[in-house]
């Protein structure tokens, strides 16, 4: 299997979640008020009381096969709204 | 008196909670308001005002003279983002520039409330209505600043944007729209105007048992929220080296110029002091929630860190701090007495 | 006379920020209470009505009929289980018809404080010890629920459910009985009712202390929580498709025939007019908090989102904005005035 | 060393923790408030104020030696009250 | 008479509280508050207490007895920390008996303030500067605990925990100094007592209106956040295993030795009743926020479990359930009504 | 490349983000409020409200070349103040 790393705004989260289903994923989870810094610079949960929130880390276990698949639904999202992916190798428990 | 205007002001409890957020990050405390805090006091005032101004709107009325003044705050939430854009374009980018002045054009709802605090404590009247246009004021900038993004970018971007995920422009107007009328504090605040309306015309028996939430833990609920904006604030003013004098300059210009104009309407509308000095406020402030959050959505492309560190680092304590004595003393310089 | 009850409890403050809610899901608004801020309202609301409650029962004393309609309370949450899993039997299996009724068997506290909210804008009286009545009826519905899961459940399945982990159905029983009478909602209403009693006996001076906190606070934070129970409640209306008609009749059904059980308990009993409604409303309603959690831990094999959202998303709203005013048309039909 | 993530609602968690340390792990790290879609459903943060919650998210580091025993204690569970695990490989930093 | 006060400690809303919390646990309820709301409430006590301190200061001025039972409260806070150190250092290393006797040189926020509501119940009077002195303690104990810390260290140790990672022990005093003056909860404190000053001086219009909200809503807040506090102080009574009879017997001796000499002191200073028994409370309280917080920064060798479990676990309960109510018995018998 | 989970207590979550940056890391992600038990014992959320806080976990995705200066700039910190660090490998998405 895979997993699947996405550190992204929560602003985006709904629309990364639903490309993730459309993608053919079975499940996901994600943990927001996730803060950090990255290529566009540093996310504070600071700004959290206005709606714009922090930063929200997705986690995906796939199938080997629907890696592809997940690339292409994600990476325009990622590369439009800033966010990064990684991927690893895990097995089921 | 305008010295003792601004006095009053920066030894009122709100402002100096204010100062002592600022004061934490500037020496270095570790002091902090934990998230989801902030939002609860944030959403706490947006429904207390909304529901109060609602209130006194049923109690007023919507005359000619409210119709006009809700009117011309939300004509200044349009033209104030056209001519900021094309000031801004003198230097930046039309994604940058679009985003903020669409900020610009819109309202910071704590100055406003800041500002009727300091009515409330000189007791100087204001109107319910005012609420109202405080309420009107955010969405509109937020569409004239989508649609200014839209206009400067390049042919070919302006298409993928629209199609990339969705495969239409037309959806994505839905999504301007909806950010737009139904971001969450946007939302809100009409949802509590409009039920502070109903309940005072319907089931004013209510009224009184809201009293204590709405009413009387407000200027206590306010400091708290003052304290945790300071906070916010100040570590927004480390992103101003990034910023540069430009915009530094225009988040201390804009502030006066456009409380002037809403002067001058003030007086042709014939407005009384309170009402006067709260649209100066409504013209002055900059939106740090409802625009950033509509922005980062809908012009991706913008920098975040230069609408908001302009809005909230620079334009919301000068407004709090200098702004709001300020625009008091030339509203008793110009508009009569009651 | 019964629409101008319903129009009185639709345009008061409590239901209208529901409706808020409930709006701004159907519309699309990105409005949300984040956790854990409904918790906070939550948890305080527990207290208040808990404390107060106690207060009022200590002023009261325990009296023959302030026993007999706390036992008649309880029976009703041992019988509603009952009656009600044989209904649900008909359609479902027997894990989600025992814990679809032990939800129907226990209370939904915030209905209840809204209805007593409605009460004090009417002006009718109604006694303290109604919220004993309402701390005791949530226990009792776990064990029944517990007890008729286990009943039908395959033989050889109740032996694994028992042996699994622990080793001994003894041990079961001790973590099904924690979750029925240790829950932190149960333990925190009963823990604030007895506070209440013993302050209002023993140190009365604390009273007018508590009550800016506990009763003055009450009706603005009820507001603010309906606020985020008419989003959450908007939200559970999606897993209704999954529901099926079988369940979304007996949700909207089950409030009416239960609260005519408990209008003609009442007369039996003697109650007043507010101790009437508020008993049918106790019987009406269905638990989305106790329930659920203690249900989740000891009936693993129900499907949580089923007995949620009859309970959350139909019997909840259906009481707070149909079926008070109904049941107070019942009452004053049916109970002469004090 | 292998790294368990394990997904689970919050409302198992102390029976889980306790699992965990009864099959001899000497440490594991927990995510509260996790959010996702399963084989079971989508859980949100919703429900959080009603004691019901959300997910957890527990990570374990251990020996490769125990991963046979902590997949022995965990499934059962993960079975009876739903849930996810995965196992992946790491080294100590 | 001093059983009496036992009892009416014992009874009133905020012990209870804190009993329903302790007793939670024990009988293993899952009732918790769930983070960060015990900070919303943390924050809004040290603001209100701060603010009403500052307001009163403002109003008695500082006299020269106000100046020297302020004087002598920071020097008790220098000298519990010694002799606390001699003593722990019979059983201890260096590190753990710094940072418990730096616990004990400061003071605990929460106890201070249920002193305040007990003699509110009592009706004895105290004064707004001992919110001075309490500010003003939790700084000293942790400069003198990271003093002895430093000095019990073995040599070549010491030097390098301060090059590690900044080359240098200049560097490592800045921290210490930021952690003993602005951490976040001495940091509020001293900001809302010199805010509640000012505002009292020149804007005395703003105290009314902060009065529902620091003044109307704190006994119930107090109440809600001592729930808390006991649910936390029995989670830490599991630690107490790992701690030994010899530091238990020290958390239960401490307060009541320490509150001696604080009477001692009192009586030299001629204090009133009420302020002698804050006066007392201070000396016999531990902190369990600011000075844990800068110890796991400022002293990494000792456990954090030791020091919190004592102060938070044994030595808060102890104080707030049979001191508060011993302590004042003692100021009855020894110093004169008003 | 590396991806470096540490966990370790907020109040040294500062020092840590500062010495990842100073190592050369491009970025990084901050979970806070997280618990859990390691070798110098439990850590629950009940004293979030005291400023001692609770765990934070730090994720750190790193070119392979990086990860000897993160090691070096980050071993000490955790020494000295307790916490643990785990390495393992992941690709970008
Ligand atoms: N190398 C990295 N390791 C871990 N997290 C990262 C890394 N780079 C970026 N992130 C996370 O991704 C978020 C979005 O990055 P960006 O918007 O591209 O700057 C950042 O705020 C971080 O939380
Ligand atoms: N493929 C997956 N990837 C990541 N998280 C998952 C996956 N499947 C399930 N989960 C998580 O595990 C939780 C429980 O799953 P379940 O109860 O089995 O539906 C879900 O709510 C998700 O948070
Ligand atoms: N083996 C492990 N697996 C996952 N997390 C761990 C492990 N060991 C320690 N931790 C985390 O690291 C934190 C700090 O550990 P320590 O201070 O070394 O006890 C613990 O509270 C856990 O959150
Ligand atoms: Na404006
Ligand atoms: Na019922
Ligand atoms: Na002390």
């Amino acid at each position: 299997m895979k997993r699947i790393d996405l550190f992204l705004s929560e602003r985006e989260l709904n629309r990364v979640c639903k490309a993730i289903t459309a993608a053919g994923a079975k499940g996901y989870s994600v943990m927001r008020h996730v803060t950090g810094m990255g290529p566009s610079g540093e996310i504070s949960e600071g700004m959290d009381f206005s709606g714009l929130g922090a930063n929200a880390h997705v986690i995906v276990f796939v199938e080997d096969a629907l890696l592809v698949a997940m690339g292409k639904a994600l990476r325009p999202l990622l590369k439009r709204y800033g966010g990064v992916g990684f991927v690893s190798s895990a097995e089921p428990l | 008196m305008q010295s003792s205007l601004v006095l009053q002001n920066l030894l009122s409890a709100p402002v100096l909670f204010f100062f002592l957020g600022i004061l934490g990050v500037l020496v270095g405390s570790d002091l902090e308001i934990p998230s989801p805090l902030p939002k609860l006091f944030s959403l706490y005032l947006l429904l207390a005002i909304g529901f109060k101004g609602g209130m006194e709107l049923a109690h007023s009325g919507l005359g000619p003279q409210v119709l006009l003044t809700i009117g011309a705050a939300v004509l200044m939430s349009l033209l104030v983002p056209l001519t900021s854009f094309l000031f801004l374009r003198l230097r930046l980018d039309g994604y940058n520039a679009a985003a903020i002045a669409a900020s610009y054009g819109s309202i910071s709802a704590v100055t406003f409330i800041t500002a009727e605090s300091f009515l409330n404590v000189l007791e100087v009247n204001f109107d319910g209505f005012m609420v109202a246009a405080l309420a009107l004021m955010e969405s509109p900038a937020i569409v004239v600043g989508v649609i200014l993004a839209r206009l400067s970018a390049p042919a070919e971007e302006a298409e993928t944007a629209g199609e990339a995920e969705d495969g239409g422009g037309s959806l994505r107007w839905r999504e301007i729209l909806q950010e737009a009328f139904l971001n969450g504090s946007v939302y809100l605040l009409i949802g509590s105007l409009v039920i502070g309306y109903v309940v005072a015309a319907y089931s004013p028996a209510g009224l009184e048992k809201m009293d204590p939430f709405t009413e009387k833990l407000f200027y206590g609920a306010l400091c708290f929220f003052l304290l945790d904006m300071g906070i916010v604030a100040a570590q927004r003013l480390r992103d101003l080296r990034q910023t540069g004098a430009f915009l530094i300059g225009f988040s201390l210009l804009a502030p006066p110029v456009h409380a002037l104009v809403g002067l001058l309407v003030s007086v042709l509308l014939g407005l009384s002091q309170g009402n006067t000095l709260l649209f100066m406020v409504l013209c002055a402030s900059a939106s740090y929630i409802a625009v950033p959050a509509a922005m980062r959505m809908t012009v991706p492309q913008a920098n975040p860190s230069l609408y908001i560190s302009t809005a909230l680092g620079l334009t919301f304590p000068f407004n709090v701090v200098v702004g709001i004595p300020l625009y008091m003393a030339l509203t008793r310089h110009f508009i009569p007495v009651g």
